[in-house]
């Protein structure tokens, strides 16, 4: 092993996120890993098949799935930070549509009123779960999997309670907007918007501000110490307590977000949003580089993951497989790409890490 | 940029049969569907069509569904036979693919409420197909006894529609026949049926007379497990599975209540293909019974000619009544 | 789930007699649960064919639970578990109704994928180092995917009318494969007190730089684990066979959940370096009877879900209140 | 057999730990392994155990003094297949697993598989009784007290019937009388003609049993084998320092003025885990020492201060006010009162996070503007203390798992210093610090408390708490046994003062 490439390894440049270890090169981090493999797939997904570029049918479609998808994988990021996990993102996500549309029903509220309502119902069910979890010392594994169930339960009895089916008729002022119109149809003279459909802007204030969150502010990181050493962090004068419920809460708050954005791009506020949301919620973090025992987020890497879920799902969609091949190779490219990483990783720690 | 869209989503031109492309997409991996393939390849060969494809990688996921929906668009088909995952907002799928110009037609499962943004519905009368399957249990039972209704996935529309058919046959009895449990979500799975089939035989089995399925899952369980179990329970199931008409023939089986899969892939596929020749619907929207047959031991082997026959029916219907060609 | 630092952590804690609490408490939960149903239901639960019902169909969750029970005590997850179960029933059942194989055959052949498939997420695992939980939801995709080509939406029946018949019999009033799961149970449960190997898992799980430094290879230990895991989701297979007389590609899709839920009501942590084979069959018991509790009562299905939501955390708070806020 | 290493190499990403070290192991000698926090010793215990591969260098054993066969330790078994019994740094125990299996870990007994329980406890107790330990042998470590785990970790060691026997700081958690067994242990091994190799800080134990001693500084080794018998005290200081330095001492305080508000005092408390009536005051400037045998309830009654046990009787008086102090996080944001946990790596640091983080966690709320923290001034803060304490660290985003036990002490020390606290109770701050760093430290703490700071100090290093503290309290079987006044900092005056409070059963 050369020395003077070890003696004179460069004090580490300056690094994105808390995630990598000191001393790794800057391509050993998985965001860029990630980017690598999913620019890799675009190019060999767009000439095999030229319509993959297809404005219309494949980007736009695939970048409102995208919004959503990054939103229900930091919802599972917010509680990863402390190593807990919430198995309720999908009921959560579920109540808090139906609190949205209850209120556009009801209420002729206007958008952006039913936005805030499903936020606030989504924030106040997670702060529920993070007070069972910290007032009875119960793993969050199995308090969010039972609060899954209640709310399972609950939702179908409030949409018989409330509606004569299983979702609101309903369509405020706006909602198609949202749904339907790019960027591109807003024009300022002949300059015209890119065709980026209305929601991505949101998803990406969003991944933004929980971005900072963890990165800059004093509350996310102690949630992340938290969840690195939970008895070191009380005892370093953390109020462990209150961010778990605010974890958790916030936790709750994405999944009223990705609910309400789904029931927009689904175009109907129903008992089935969020019905998918468990295994991507957990799939983008950790592609992301998220670790499951806690202490370490990457927000970018959440939104880098659910891209490249959303592009294998959409590449190997339009190569038109079926079922079983296609599950196969979802599976198959998911681990190539995983695997991928790994192995830059360890060429990333042979020239310095061994542990 | 709209001009960037696949061929053929030009509303105004008329295409022609060769140019047509059709796209039957099930809601996801199911038996019922799997006569569409050969119904599919049969549409194309007899109408010369350009393309017609099966894609059932939809997994039960409207987001997904959509994405494979939008995936086939890109692709180049233009005309889409679609079981909605989610009849709540299939609508909006619809909306969504006939604003793009494409030709799409609900098949075997229509929208929840009084609309349809397709051009038409070709679906089982699902009320009314319950309704018939309640009936022939109640008949089995001679007309009194407790019954219980078996289905599926509760927060879904097409189940409240079921629910509301096996009341109304029961009702009709004046009291008669009771409806003694009605057991939704047991359609996920082959085990989960069994096992709350299992459950409700040790729970009430000596005082039921009858179970009338309204989904796939159980009915196999329920037909296996009161065959086991030696009850004189009269089961009625759903579909023509050959495990289940292999029941009725055996005896375990009371009766099922067949439905027209291929009479719902080839006639959509043949009014598919006229819309996009440039017929119009004469009533845009409208939801037309693709027809349910109850099978017994006494027509097992003689129903699928009355389904065929219907089938030709339902296609002349389409050329006398629904459709307006210039 | 508590991180690795935190396992650590117990160090001042007396951890033991909260595990033996827990089992205590689950079986208190479980006889006071039969005897109230017993009581309410005017006796019909003590019915033979009650209790049979209530058996035969609580062999799968028990077995698949100890599965998922066998990778928590290295630290690590599988997801795979459930379609894993599929797979290998429609495996077995493709041999004997496609291929006409015996059961003699088609039966070692599932507990053979099973294993096999084990084998490779375990290999996954220690050859990428990926974490277990993501190698595992990769495999399970492509499980599924195996699973339904194996036979697509079709059913599988009258594949051998002996090992039906076995699947369906009793003896002295237990069913064949509950005692069948009982034994594997106890074989667990042997396997974790008393062989080298599952004492080297446990030190894998409980303290990994320990166990490496004491000279255990803790890429074994996961390997051996994910292999054991898979094995038991192959004897769930079979065991899924014999029961039902009839399976397909949907058959292992509800098992997932069920399989965490039974070993961690039970007592074992996500953690790693725990394992209680009495508390996840307790576990498994207790959400069985949720199930009875369903179908005697005639529960307003709306209603169900609801109940079984209060019902399971309540007895997890019941067994696990006394833990300390520091498990959180 | 007699084990060398010539040149042995080892390098973390921006360290050299090991940077051309040479060490010679002889039967039938105590060989202490001596250098600063940082310095690389427990780096080449673990290259000589292989848990760390070296980048370059050889480690050759021989029976004979004339044939050197080479050897690589690829991993643990390695090594103890060669013979090399070691007791680490960083305990590791398997929390869940009884005391028997533990020790039995790396050999255990076994038949077709199966465990052999009855002889895996008989060579666990044959252990045990080697260090005059009685425990359960059924009981889980978990359940045990630190010292008796450390001792645990000795009787794995011994398990393994080694020649050479590598003891990594042995000693930082175990009382005089324990260490004195362990030492006892160490010189039948000796005379049986092993090789033990000795790491600690504590240089009056290294005077008391070792023949020779290697000396690491950055890396290398300074002093290779020479016999103790040549060197002195500040000889060997001298070796590991670099340069000459004079173990110094602080100034010796003034008497500080007690007569105004006191700011912590405790009256009449009494605690859930067992304390009855405790009384104390500390006075701003004051550094008030409580003292006592392991397990005589100091940390405990500290714990309870901070709300981590419940006070069950009697009141805590923060500046005069009754204070009602529910967690760290109230003492710190609401009293301004601070603690040093005695357990660093459970509760001190966190050791998957970068320094700066372990250190600026408890001052966000100072640094942050709008709830926003910035990245710069956390740096600031730290290369401060790196500065003051000597903290070896190679870049700011190092993460503190990844420093050296010393130096870890050290950044846990470090966050409560920063904290800017008026009350600071210190549970055990120097164990596992070197000597310079220690002197730097006592330097810093007389500071503090010239600055005003009211501190509780607890040690049980009596030379240290001597050095430190105005006033010495005994804890005794958690209650109070009596003061020492130390204002002469008279070692030899308090300590038989101290020493006889602790065995007094009760002072009226
Ligand atoms: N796993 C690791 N990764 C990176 N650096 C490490 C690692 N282990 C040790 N180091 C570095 O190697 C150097 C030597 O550490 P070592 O633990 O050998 O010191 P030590 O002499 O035992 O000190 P102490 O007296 O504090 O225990 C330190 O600078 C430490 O930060
Ligand atoms: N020798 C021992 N045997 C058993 N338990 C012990 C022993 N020593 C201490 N403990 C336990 O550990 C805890 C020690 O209490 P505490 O830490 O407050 O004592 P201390 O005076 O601070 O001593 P230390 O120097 O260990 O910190 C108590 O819970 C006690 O029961
Ligand atoms: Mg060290
Ligand atoms: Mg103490």
């Amino acid at each position: 092993m050369g020395e003077a490439t070890l003696t004179s390894a460069p004090a580490a440049p300056p690094q994105e996120d808390s995630t990598t270890p000191s001393g790794l090169p800057w391509w050993a981090n998985p965001r860029v890993g990630l980017l690598v493999v999913i620019v890799a797939l675009v190019i060999l997904f767009s000439a095999l098949r030229p319509s993959f570029l297809n404005v219309d049918l494949t980007l736009v479609p695939m970048q409102a799935d995208l919004s959503v998808f990054a939103i229900v994988g930091l919802a599972q990021l917010a509680v990863l930070s402390l190593g807990h996990m919430n198995l309720a993102v999908p009921r959560m996500a579920a109540v808090s549509a139906f609190a949205a549309g209850l209120t556009y029903d009801r209420l002729h509220a206007p958008l952006v009123v039913g936005l805030a309502v499903a936020l606030v119902v989504g924030a106040l069910i997670g702060a529920l779960a993070g007070t069972i979890i910290t007032t009875t010392g119960v793993n969050s594994f199995v308090v969010t999997l039972a609060l899954d169930f209640g709310l399972l339960g609950l939702v179908s009895l409030l949409y018989a309670w409330a509606t004569d089916g299983v979702a609101f008729a309903v369509h405020p002022a706006g909602m198609d907007a949202l749904r339907f119109d790019t960027m591109n149809n807003y024009c300022a003279g002949p300059v015209c918007g890119p065709p980026v459909p209305l929601v991505v802007p949101i998803a990406l204030v969003t991944v933004v501000a929980v971005g900072v969150l963890f990165r800059r502010s004093r509350v996310g990181r102690e949630m992340l110490m938290t969840g690195s050493s939970l008895r070191a962090a009380r005892l370093s004068g953390i109020p462990v307590t209150r961010r778990i419920i605010q974890a958790h809460a916030l936790s709750g708050l994405l999944c009223g977000l990705a609910g309400f954005l789904l029931a927009i791009n689904n175009g109907a506020f129903s008992a089935t949003i969020g019905d998918q949301f468990l295994l991507p919620s957990f799939l983008a973090p950790v592609l992301g580089g998220t670790l499951l025992a806690g202490g370490a987020v990457s927000v970018l890497g959440t939104v880098l993951g659910a891209t490249l879920t959303s592009v294998i799902q959409k590449g190997l969609n339009l190569l038109q497989f079926q079922l079983d091949q296609l599950q196969i190779l979802i599976g198959v490219v998911l681990l190539l790409a995983l695997s991928l990483d790994r192995v830059r990783h360890v060429l990333a720690e042979r020239r310095g890490v061994r542990r | 940029s709209k001009n960037t869209t696949a061929s053929g989503n030009d509303a105004t031109s008329a295409l022609t049969a060769d140019q047509v492309k059709i796209a039957l997409v099930p809601g996801g991996p199911h038996p019922y569907f799997q006569p569409w393939k050969a119904a599919g390849q049969q549409a194309k060969q007899e109408f010369g069509l350009g393309d017609v494809t099966f894609n059932e990688t939809s997994g039960w996921d409207q987001t997904k569904q959509n994405d494979v929906l939008k995936s086939l668009a890109a692709q180049g088909y233009n005309a889409f036979g679609i079981f909605g995952v989610s009849p709540d907002n299939i609508n909006s799928t619809f909306q969504d693919l006939t604003r793009q110009g494409f030709q799409v037609a609900s098949i075997a499962s229509c929208p929840a409420g009084t609309t349809d943004d397709a051009s038409f519905c070709l679906a089982t009368d699902v009320e009314a197909a319950a309704y018939k399957a309640a009936k022939a249990a109640i008949a089995a039972m001679g007309g009194q006894g407790n019954l219980v209704h078996l289905t599926g996935n509760k927060v879904d529309s097409n189940t409240q529609r079921r629910m509301d058919g096996v009341q109304k046959a029961v009702d009709e009895t004046n009291g008669k026949v009771k409806l003694v449990q009605t057991i939704t979500d047991i359609d996920i799975d082959l085990q989960t049926a069994q096992r709350s089939v299992a459950d409700l035989l040790a729970a009430r089995g000596t005082d039921i007379q009858g179970i009338v399925n309204t989904a796939y899952n159980p009915a196999v369980a329920s037909a296996a497990a009161v065959k086991q179990s030696g009850l004189p329970i009269k089961v009625v199931a759903i579909d023509d599975d050959p495990t289940i008409l292999a029941g009725i023939k055996d005896g375990s089986v009371a009766a099922t209540v067949a439905q027209n899969p291929v009479g719902q892939a080839t006639v959509g596929s043949y009014a598919l293909m006229k819309l996009a020749e440039g017929c119009t619907m004469t009533t845009p929207g409208v939801t037309i019974d693709s027809g349910s047959f109850v099978v017994s031991s006494d027509n097992v082997d003689s129903y699928d000619q009355e389904r065929q026959a219907e089938t030709t029916k339902l296609r002349q219907d389409f050329d006398d009544k629904y459709l307006s060609c210039s | 789930m508590t991180s690795t630092t935190e396992t650590a952590a117990v160090a001042t804690q007396p951890r033991r007699s909260r595990l033996l609490g827990t089992e205590v408490i689950l079986i208190a939960i479980s006889v006071i649960a039969f005897v109230v149903l017993t009581v309410t239901t005017g006796g019909n639960l003590l019915q033979p064919g009650t209790i049979r019902a209530i058996l035969q169909y609580l062999a799968v969750p028990l077995v698949i639970g100890l599965s998922q029970m066998v990778v928590l005590a290295v630290g690590q997850m599988n997801l795979s578990v459930g379609v894993l179960t599929g797979l290998s029933s429609v495996v077995a059942a493709g041999l004997m109704v496609d291929s006409g194989l015996s059961p003699w055959i088609a039966v070692p052949a599932a507990l053979l994928v099973g294993a096999g498939v084990g084998l490779a997420n375990g290999v996954l695992v220690v050859l990428t180092r990926i974490n277990g939980f993501i190698v595992t939801l990769a495999t399970m995709t492509i499980i599924a995917g195996l699973r339904y080509g194996v036979n697509g939406t079709g059913t599988y029946e009258g594949y051998s009318p002996g090992l039906v018949k076995l699947g369906r019999a009793s003896v002295l009033g237990l069913p064949v494969v509950f005692l069948i799961a009982l034994v594997v149970a106890i074989a667990v449960a042997l396997y974790f007190r008393n062989t080298f190997s599952g004492r080297r898992l446990l030190a894998s799980g409980g303290n990994p730089v320990a166990a490496r430094l004491s000279g255990i290879s803790n890429d074994r230990s996961l390997v051996v684990a994910h292999t054991i895991s898979g094995l038991l989701a192959g004897i769930a297979g079979v065991l899924v066979l014999m029961l039902s007389g009839s399976v397909n590609a949907s058959i292992g899709d509800d098992l997932l959940l069920p399989s965490f839920a039974a070993p961690i009501i039970g007592g074992v942590v996500l953690a790693g370096g725990v394992v209680s084979v009495l508390g996840t069959c307790l576990a498994a018991f207790v959400v069985r009877l949720v199930d009875v509790a369903q179908a005697q009562y005639n529960i307003n299905p709306r209603w169900v879900d609801l109940v079984v939501g209060g019902v399971v955390l309540g007895a997890v708070l019941l067994s696990h209140g006394r833990e300390g806020k520091d498990d959180s | 057999m007699r084990l060398r290493a010539q040149g042995l190499v080892k390098m973390f990403p921006g360290v050299r730990a090991l940077d051309g070290v040479n060490l010679d192991l002889r039967p039938g000698t105590v060989h202490a392994l001596l250098g600063e926090n940082g310095a690389g010793k427990s780096t080449l215990i673990k290259v000589l155990t292989g848990v760390h591969r070296p980048d370059a260098g050889v480690v050759e054993v021989s029976e004979d003094d004339a044939t050197w066969a080479p050897v690589t330790f690829g991993k643990p078994q390695d090594a103890t297949a060669a013979g090399i019994g070691v007791v680490h740094q960083e305990r590791n125990l398997v929390p869940r697993f009884s005391v028997a299996e533990n020790i039995a870990l790396q050999s255990m007994p076994r038949r077709h598989g199966v465990v052999d329980k009855s002889a895996m406890r008989a060579l666990a107790s044959r252990c045990l009784q080697q260090l005059d330990l009685h425990l359960d042998l059924n009981r889980p470590v978990a359940e045990l007290s630190v010292a008796q785990m450390q001792l645990v970790e000795v009787a794995k060691a011994l398990a393994t019937d080694s020649r050479v026997l590598l003891l990594d700081e042995p000693t930082s958690t175990l009382t005089s009388q324990e260490a004195d067994r362990l030492y006892a242990v160490v010189r039948r091994l000796r005379d049986d003609g092993a090789c033990v190799v000795l790491v600690t800080h504590k240089l009056d134990e290294v005077f008391a049993i070792a023949d020779t001693v290697t000396v690491l500084r950055d890396g290398r080794s300074v002093a290779e084998g020479r016999a103790l018998s040549e060197l002195s005290r500040s000889d060997v200081i001298d070796l590991m320092v670099g340069r000459s330095f004079a173990d110094l001492q602080p100034d010796p305080t003034p008497p500080k003025d007690r007569s105004g508000i006191a700011a912590l005092e405790l009256a009449h408390v009494s605690t859930s885990v067992g304390h009855e009536d405790v009384s104390l005051t500390v006075h701003p400037g004051e550094i008030v020492g409580l003292y006592g045998l392991v397990g005589a309830g100091r940390s405990e009654l500290a714990r309870a201060l901070l709300g981590l046990d419940d006070i069950t009787s009697g009141s805590v008086l923060i500046r005069g006010q009754e204070a009602r102090i529910r967690s760290v996080a109230d003492a710190l944001h609401r009293y301004g009162m601070g603690y040093v946990s005695e357990n660093r790596k459970e509760e001190g640091v966190f050791l998957e996070q970068p320094v700066t983080r372990n250190v600026a966690v408890t001052v966000w709320r100072r640094l942050s503007a709008w709830g926003m923290v910035r990245d710069r001034s956390e740096s600031v803060l730290l290369d401060t203390y790196v500065d003051r304490l000597g903290i070896r660290i190679s870049g700011h985003k190092q993460l503190a798992g990844q420093l050296s036990g010393g130096n870890q002490q050290k950044i846990s020390l470090a966050k409560w210093l920063a904290a800017d606290c008026s009350i600071l109770v210190i549970d055990e701050p120097t164990v596992g610090i070197d000597v310079r760093t220690k002197a730097s430290f006592h330097t810093l703490i007389a500071e503090l408390a010239a600055k005003g700071l009211a501190i509780l100090l607890i040690t049980s290093d009596l030379p240290e708490m001597v050095t430190l503290a105005d006033r010495i309290l005994v804890m005794h079987d958690r209650q109070l046994a009596g003061e020492v006044d130390n204002v002469a900092h008279d070692y030899a005056a308090s300590s038989r003062q101290v020493v006889r409070y602790m065995h007094a059963e009760h002072v009226a």
